[in-house]
């Protein structure tokens, strides 16, 4: 029996573990992590070009041609560029919070990846609480954004930080809702079981949820018509206005980072992670995670940018309480067929999202947000 | 057709309802005395069958001797315009009523004579240089001003 | 805030999503250039010693006074021969009212436009660099005669852009 | 002059410098901005960063020469600036400019006022936040008419086309074919343009009943243009006080009733239309002639003075010219509508937030090169 004391000296800790706990650990985490970490450089360089040159071809230019064939070592020519530049720190930053902030934001993007699925089983870390995980860590990266905004003591900066803590903070309960609709469904936390689940992708089964987990996401990450934090045309770069050289290359690596964590994310509880036909599965996965981040450049390349106080609206009046009827909904639904819902229930829920949308829009109206000064 | 109202008959209707308020001989251009411009402007404004309440512009013009500040007005109701202006005598220190009370679109160009010319507008809610930088000496649209 | 329930933006979106299947309208400038019009206002001044008769009204015309001409009297034939003539392209705006002002068609506007210069003083146009070479063409401003030498405009409208030259 | 007054929590507004060089005012343009958090509590602009002394210049240039230094005012509508002070020297000096040249001016008018309006509402879109899309599809449409320009009068920005008397060279053969194929193709882009954006919800949010000018203070701050017309002001100098030969085209005047900026976006919409219709009528009765009254290239206007005006597309474009009977005008005064525009900017901006900042100073689409003269 192991007691508490055993814990307290590293002796005692080594002497705790099961006898043959070393062999085959280390090297599954040592695998995983070198894999983790190709995977997100290369996914994120994948990403850059595919904004670059999408967004390019979409608004009838050429997009980046020049460097390499079809302009492939573009992504690489911008790391490249920016490890060169100089490394500008303001002269009345708080130099400390300053350096730490890129440091800050980008480690829980890498946290992410350790539960998500390549293929059956092939995870860093099974946790049996995964999407609990993941709600969780993907906070954090807002501690950096807020120091880095408060760091640079420039005031855009510190409109970008605000800006970022309050979509974050009101765009996370709708993003945990969301999930647990699947998690009923799916009847485990663990991602793994989650895909294993989905004989029916939850897109279907849950359009709802698909909706407000999209939305609320793309607002954390402040991407597409959410991208507030970074707002060119109001406030310059937003948070990171100061940043330049290696510093601001973490940045623009935790932004891309990111939106594949998301799309990685989405593409496991939604779209049915690594299941297709006869596609290598990790190939599927890695098709689904560019196809759904290909509809984030699309929403950026098109819709206009809200207002801080319509995103908050839209978060509490509108995604919070239809994450809650989805919720209530889908518990209706998981009590009336335990052991799996049938192919009518995505009818229904497409006919339930409609109405609920159509519903909830009308108690928008426009032109408000002016306060009598 | 925005119609140019000739100056002689505006002028009768001036000198009935406000004596004295022209300068000798100014009759046909409508040059009103500086202290009875506003009386003037805010008639023009005001008179129902009138009503000039759109200023298309206000400017100034060196003439060595005095300052001759133009105003045009067009009353977008019956489409008529209309033209009258003031001296404004002095070279160092020229003063003039300022009309933003009645249009406020004379603001901006008030303070752009006052940069480019130095003739001050008494009642002007915010007279400071438009264009050119606090310190800089001297009105660079004065006829005698030489760099 | 969703008066149609989000059609709009999708709408939107169908807009952009099918720009992917059309031409981009751009040219990659170095290998494929599209012709200018033949009336190009190029950035450099093209002078002919023999019509030019001296009179400086193309300086005097000039808004810029970029144009200095000194001229000395011919007591031979009682006229006027031209020293010096000198453009400085840095003040030249490229106006072409001295090609309009010439009364003896002297003085043409170049049709290049590729005559960035590193130094300042490059930039000054001397009276025999200002000969017309065959490459060094005289664009068609105010000179229709000499339209039929230059390329025919590329229009946007006409076509999208395609490939290669 | 920053307004303290009595608030809930103890804060204090801070004072934010946008511009002279920020990303989405237009040109070198700065104002200062008093702000609480997000609201705006006072603005007060600052001009004077492209300064040249425009008007000093003209007393020392011929009436001739002053025509290129006329496209540097309106930089983005340079061929109504030419018409602008053509039209004011005619009617100081009495010259009768014959049938083609008025014509042709009509044509280049109204070409100028498509292209001045496409780059107004691709900027205000894009201070919206749509990341440029709509901007590059404008200023695809706006490359067309530039290259109607180029072929005309040999430059792509500074025409200096028009004479006094005229026009200074007759348009070229195989001109009037592309403009016939331009008008053709230009319809059903403005279609596929209102499709585009017309019913963006995104963009519905951020415009409608944000920075309403009423009717009374357009008239009382002398506005003109598409930003007076959003406000119900039916007043447009083709029509009002036909200049050249306006009065002989048949189109109507598209006016707004809130006068919020997408009112704004609307009015100049569809003012593009009604130039496409006037341009289709100019084209098809061009009668053949001179294209220029005989004027010598230096003229001496009789003593007097005389103010002439025309429908630019930022508004009442004017030139009021005194003139001594010499070659060049004792004076020469502009009435630079982007300016005056701006004096309601103060309180149709006060109370609401920095993004809607943004996108007010962006409808009332401003070139600096006017303001500042």
């Amino acid at each position: 029996m192991i007691t508490w004391q055993d814990f307290s000296t590293p002796v005692g800790l080594y002497k705790a573990l099961p006898p043959d706990w070393p062999v085959n650990y280390w090297w599954h985490f040592a695998f995983f992590t070198v894999a983790i970490l190709v995977f997100v450089i290369a996914m994120v360089l994948a990403a850059i070009y595919i904004e670059r040159r999408g967004m390019g071809r979409m608004q009838s230019r050429l997009g980046p041609n020049r460097t390499g064939p079809f302009g492939l070592l573009q992504p690489i020519a911008d790391a490249v560029k920016v490890l060169l530049k100089e490394n500008l720190v303001p002269a009345m930053a708080d130099k400390p919070i300053h350096w730490l902030a890129p440091v800050i934001a980008f480690f829980p993007v890498l946290l992410i990846f350790a539960v998500v699925p390549f293929q059956n089983g092939a995870l860093l870390a099974d946790l049996s609480i995964g999407i609990l995980y993941v709600v969780a860590i993907s906070s954090v990266t807002t501690v950096g954004v807020f120091m880095a905004g408060w760091g640079s003591s420039n005031k855009y900066s510190l409109l970008g930080a605000m800006r970022n803590v309050a979509a974050v903070v009101s765009y996370e309960i709708p993003l945990a809702l969301s999930v647990v609709g699947v998690v009923l469904i799916a009847g485990s936390l663990s991602l793994n079981d989650i895909v294993l689940g989905q004989h029916i992708p939850f897109i279907l089964l849950q359009p709802l949820g698909f909706l407000i987990f999209f939305t609320a996401g793309c607002a954390e990450i402040n991407r597409s018509p959410f991208d507030l934090m970074e707002a060119d045309s109001e406030i310059v770069a937003g948070f990171h206005t100061e940043y330049s050289g290696m510093k601001f290359a973490m940045f623009y690596l935790v932004e891309y980072a990111e939106a594949i964590a998301l799309s990685a994310i989405i593409t496991t509880l939604f779209l049915g992670g690594w299941k297709g036909w006869w596609l290598p599965p990790w190939l599927w996965f890695i098709i689904k995670t560019l196809v759904v981040f290909f509809v984030m450049v699309w929403t950026r390349t098109t819709l206009p940018r809200v207002r801080i106080d319509q995103l908050m609206a839209l978060a509490w009046k509108f995604l919070f309480p239809l994450a809650l009827l989805n919720l209530f909904i889908t518990a209706a639904q998981v009590l009336v067929w335990p052991d799996g819902l049938p192919w009518v229930a995505v009818i229904i829920n497409i006919a339930v999202m409609v109405a609920l949308v159509v519903i909830w829009s009308r108690f928008f109206k426009v032109g408000w947000g002016r306060v009598n000064v | 057709m925005t119609v140019a109202l000739p100056a002689g008959e505006i002028a009768g209707k001036l000198e009935t309802k406000f004596p004295g308020c022209f300068e000798e001989g100014g009759k046909d251009n409508l040059l009103v005395k500086a202290d009875s411009l506003l009386d003037v402007a805010a008639f023009l404004k005001d008179q129902p069958d009138l009503k000039f309440d759109y200023l298309n512009y206000v400017t100034a013009v060196d003439y060595y001797a005095y300052f001759e500040i133009v105003y045009q007005l067009t009353s977008l109701e019956h489409n008529r315009s209309i033209v009258f202006r003031t001296r404004a005598y002095g070279r160092d220190n020229p003063t003039m009523p300022s009309v933003t009370g009645l249009w406020r679109g004379a603001d901006f160009q008030e303070r752009e004579i006052f940069d480019l010319f130095g003739v001050a507008f008494t009642g002007h809610p915010n007279l400071k240089r438009i264009f050119l930088w606090e310190g800089f000496q001297g009105h660079p649209l004065r006829k005698d001003w030489n760099g | 805030m969703f008066e149609r329930y989000g059609l709009g933006m999708i709408k939107g979106m169908m807009v952009t999503i099918l720009h992917l299947l059309r031409h981009p309208t751009v040219s990659q400038y170095p290998d494929q250039c599209l012709n200018m019009s033949r009336r190009f206002r190029g950035n450099e001044l093209i002078w002919s010693r023999e019509k030019c008769t001296g009179c400086a009204t193309c300086a005097k015309a000039c808004p810029q006074g970029a144009i200095e001409i000194v001229t000395a009297t011919v007591p031979a034939d009682n006229k006027y021969e031209v020293q010096t003539y000198r453009v400085d392209t840095g003040y030249c705006i490229q106006c072409g009212l001295c090609v309009e002002a010439c009364p003896f068609d002297a003085v043409y506007l170049g049709y290049s436009y590729e005559r960035a210069k590193y130094r300042r003083g490059e930039v000054i146009q001397n009276d025999d660099e200002m000969k017309e070479t065959p490459d060094k063409l005289a664009s068609a401003y105010y000179h229709p005669e000499f339209a039929d030498k230059l390329p025919v405009q590329t229009l946007l409208v006409d076509k999208i852009v395609e490939k290669g030259k | 002059m920053t307004t303290t007054q009595e608030m809930t929590l103890r804060t204090e507004p801070f004072v934010v410098n946008f511009g002279p060089v920020h990303p989405s005012t237009h040109g070198v343009y700065r104002m200062r901005a008093t702000l609480d958090g997000e609201v705006i509590l006072d603005i007060e602009p600052v001009f004077g960063y492209l300064h040249r002394g425009i008007e000093k210049l003209a007393e020392e240039r011929t009436y001739t020469g002053f025509i290129p230094l006329t496209d540097r005012l309106d930089y983005l509508a340079s061929m109504s600036n030419n018409l602008g002070y053509c039209i004011a020297v005619e009617k100081l000096a009495g010259i009768k400019v014959p049938e083609r040249a008025e014509h042709i001016r009509v044509i280049m008018a109204e070409l100028q006022r498509i292209a001045s309006h496409s780059i107004a509402v691709g900027a205000f879109v894009n201070d919206c936040g749509a990341y440029f899309t709509p901007f590059l599809y404008l200023f695809r449409e706006r490359e067309k008419v530039l290259d109607l320009f180029d072929m005309v009068c040999g430059q792509r920005l500074t025409y200096n086309y028009m004479r006094i008397g005229g026009v200074s060279q007759d348009i070229p053969p195989e001109f009037l074919p592309a403009l016939e194929k331009y008008v053709n193709h230009m319809t059903p882009f403005l279609n596929e343009f209102e499709f585009f954006l017309k019913q963006n919800e995104i963009l519905l949010a951020r415009a409608k009943g944000v920075g309403i000018l009423p009717n009374q203070a357009a008239i009382d701050c002398g506005i003109s243009g598409p930003v007076a017309r959003a406000s119900g002001v039916n007043w447009d100098l083709r029509k009002a006080d036909p200049y050249s030969i306006y009065n002989r085209f048949e189109f109507d005047i598209p006016t707004g009733e809130a006068g919020d900026c997408y009112d704004r976006y609307r009015v100049r919409v569809e003012e593009m239309k009604q130039s496409l219709r006037i341009i289709g009528q100019a084209m098809k009765n061009i009668p053949d002639g001179p294209v220029r009254a005989d004027v010598p290239h230096i003229i001496r206007a009789p003593r007097g003075e005389a103010y002439g005006h025309i429908e630019a597309p930022k508004g009442e474009l004017g030139f009021y010219l005194v003139s001594d009977d010499s070659i060049a005008p004792y004076r020469c005064h502009i009435r630079p509508c982007s300016l005056i525009n701006l004096t309601a900017l103060r309180e149709m901006v006060r109370g609401w937030k920095v993004a809607d900042l943004i996108i007010i100073f962006g409808s009332i689409d401003i070139t600096m090169g006017e303001v500042d003269r």
